[in-house]
């Protein structure tokens, strides 16, 4: 068991993929669920670095391909948060609540009818 | 000529881990948030400066020092006009400033 | 003349994250951006002295873009709580 | 020293990851989120990372922080309204969660110390590409496939935010209007500042090739000033039905697949290089995919259109 830059940084990213985990599961509120889903990401990628300098060969520094994967992943979650925040809003302009629960009834009927076919379809992808 | 320029350096970026430990002080010390915020931007934006000064001599190449000074323009620009805005934001938000007659001149920030 | 670098970006980081503890706690939003303000610049610091000890220049190019974007975060902060 | 520094700032992240999950305000976690976003990008540089730090910074605390910023502003008065799980269940959740933080850091102190293989081989794969950063390398030549597929996932994400317009906005300009502020420190700077940032785009564009940086770090760049200057409210988002916005969007993947099909010819393989070609091509490739990535990310940002009237 070696304590150095990897292993430390190595840690704190498990670290974070328990808090978020945690998060998502006991926050009840759908954005700090999103950012707790952010969180869980980038403690995965910390650990992704981990690894990476694990595999550093002298003159040559750590890894490339899990930083490239890493890169690419940041978009990827950037993406993924930019759809889900889309749909969290429009949910909350559809039902003026941003709970995933059936509603007892829509609470602005007149805007809903064509809306809440939007929301539906984008739910499904 | 290379320890004068060592010795330089030494001295610019002791000062400016000073000028960040003054500006906790104030933050920690200066009883309303404006106080604090003439703190936070006045005396880390001149450490900032302090350090890139003091790194100058270090570096290869006069682009290296350059993109060094860049980086503290930058830093300028955005705690002058960040500074502003978090200002506006705190008198919205209800803070009283501490004495009428010297909030005047506390809650401008500097210009860029 | 690392040696002292680092050393002093130590000691920057410490000075940040206890100015951050008590901001964090503090009540208004404008406490909560000044934070944000604060270890923007701590940071930037911060990277500096590192990238500069470590002789690679890259890390400059890494704060420059935190300038850039520590900017821009606070201008989105402001936006987010004073203009309605 | 610089252990103590490392296990300070790994503390300084959980600290304030815990924070962003714990706080009950959206502002204040999102503000915890970004600083942490920022101790991050340290951490990045601390482990060697330099291309990843870029990213982090530019994504991770800049983009990721503006959008979640703007949602936590529009739902700041929406009720609280799903359950919160009771304490007992609370207590085995924060167990089981432990539990996986425990075995993943046990998996990371397990990890033994190996021979870079692939970094040998995206080491090599310099010579054929002309580019020294090893790990623009591996975005584009090694895995240039995966590349593709992100700019992919980022094409369908803003298709997907779009479609989330309601009937009657559809094909209109994005987002709110932000109205023009009156002539004050903001407008300076949003004036000031995207030249500026034009250039470090660039720079970082340019040196991408040999050193840390490249397109998407660019493009984030671009991106960021170009949300700068509407959140100043200097200028509007075009309307999503503009034909010449959706060019600017397609351009980047579709060069890229172009060129990449064109290596079945040209290199034998597709995603291979031309050998003699290499470097300029692919900054070619990196210069088309700079602007139509920094006109999809600060679209996604901005959101699908909802304004059911023209901007009065």
């Amino acid at each position: 068991m070696i304590l150095d830059v990897a292993a430390v940084f190595g840690l704190a990213g498990a670290g974070a993929v328990g808090l978020g985990l945690f998060g998502m599961l006991a926050n009840p509120r759908p954005l700090q669920k999103v950012l707790a889903f952010n969180l869980m990401g980038s403690g995965a990628f910390l650990m992704f670095g981990a690894v990476a300098r694990r595999a550093a060969a002298p003159g040559l520094g750590p890894d490339p391909v899990p930083h490239a994967m890493v890169i690419t992943g940041l978009v990827v979650s950037f993406a993924a948060t930019a759809l889900i925040v889309g749909l969290l809003l429009r949910l909350h302009a559809v039902s003026g609540s941003t709970s995933l629960k059936p509603q007892p009834g829509p609470r602005r009927a007149a805007r809903s009818t064509p809306a809440s076919k939007t929301s539906e379809r984008g739910d499904a992808a | 000529m290379s320890w004068a320029l060592d010795a330089l350096s030494a001295v610019l970026i002791g000062a400016g881990v000073l000028g960040f430990f003054a500006g906790t002080v104030g933050l920690l010390r200066f009883p309303d948030t404006l106080s604090r915020l003439h703190a936070v931007t006045k005396t880390d934006n001149l450490a900032v400066g302090l350090i890139v000064l003091g790194l100058m001599p270090q570096v290869d190449g006069v682009g290296a020092a350059l993109r060094l000074a860049l980086v503290w323009l930058l830093l300028q620009a955005s705690g002058a006009t960040v500074g502003q805005l978090i200002a506006e934001v705190a008198r919205r938000d209800g803070a009283p400033p501490a004495e009428p007659a010297a909030s005047g001149r506390r809650d401008r920030g500097p210009r860029p | 003349m690392a040696a002292l670098m680092i050393w002093a970006a130590v000691a920057i980081a410490a000075i940040v994250a206890v100015g951050l503890v008590r901001v964090l706690c503090g009540p208004t939003r404008a406490d909560s951006m000044m934070a944000a303000q604060l270890i923007g610049t701590g940071g930037i610091a911060v990277l500096l002295l590192i990238g500069v000890a470590a002789g690679a220049p890259a890390v400059v190019d890494v704060a420059l873009a935190l300038a850039l974007l520590s900017a821009f975060a606070g201008v989105g902060f402001v936006l987010g709580g004073a203009r309605r | 020293m610089t252990a103590w520094f490392d296990v300070g700032l790994a503390l300084m992240a959980l600290g304030l990851a815990w924070r962003a999950i714990a706080t009950r305000r959206a502002f204040d976690s999102t503000v915890a989120f970004v600083i942490y976003g920022l101790v991050l990008t340290i951490a990045w540089v601390r482990l060697g990372a330099y291309d990843v730090a870029l990213t982090e910074a530019a994504v991770g605390s800049g983009l990721t922080g503006a959008l979640l910023l703007g949602a936590a502003h529009r739902l700041e008065r929406a009720p609280a309204d799903e359950d919160r799980p009771s304490a007992p269940l609370r207590a085995l959740l924060a167990v089981a969660c432990a539990g996986v933080a425990l075995g993943l850091g046990a998996v990371v102190l397990a990890l033994p110390q190996v021979e870079p293989l692939q970094a040998v081989a995206a080491a090599s794969a310099a010579e054929a590409t002309g580019l020294l950063n090893p790990v623009n390398n591996v975005l584009m030549a090694f895995r240039a496939i995966d590349t593709v597929l992100e700019k992919m996932v980022l094409f369908a994400a803003l298709v997907g935010v779009w479609s989330l317009a309601p009937d009657a906005a559809w094909g209109r300009r994005p987002g709110r209007r932000f109205p023009p502020a009156a002539e004050g420190p903001l407008t300076l700077f949003a004036r000031v500042l995207p030249p500026v940032g034009v250039l470090i785009a660039a720079h970082l564009l340019w040196v991408g090739a040999d050193a840390p940086g490249g397109a998407f770090q660019g493009a984030t760049i671009l991106a960021a000033m170009i949300l700068l200057v509407r959140l100043a409210g200097l200028a509007d988002a075009p309307p999503v039905s503009s034909r010449a916005l959706r060019l600017l969007i397609v351009l980047g993947p579709a060069a890229f697949l172009g060129v990449g099909m064109a290596g079945v010819v040209l290199a034998g393989a597709p995603f291979a290089y031309p050998a003699a070609h290499a470097k300029a091509i692919i900054l070619v490739v990196e210069f088309a995919m700079l602007v139509s990535v920094a006109a999809t990310l600060a679209l996604l940002v901005v959101g699908p259109p909802e304004r059911a009237q023209a901007a009065p």
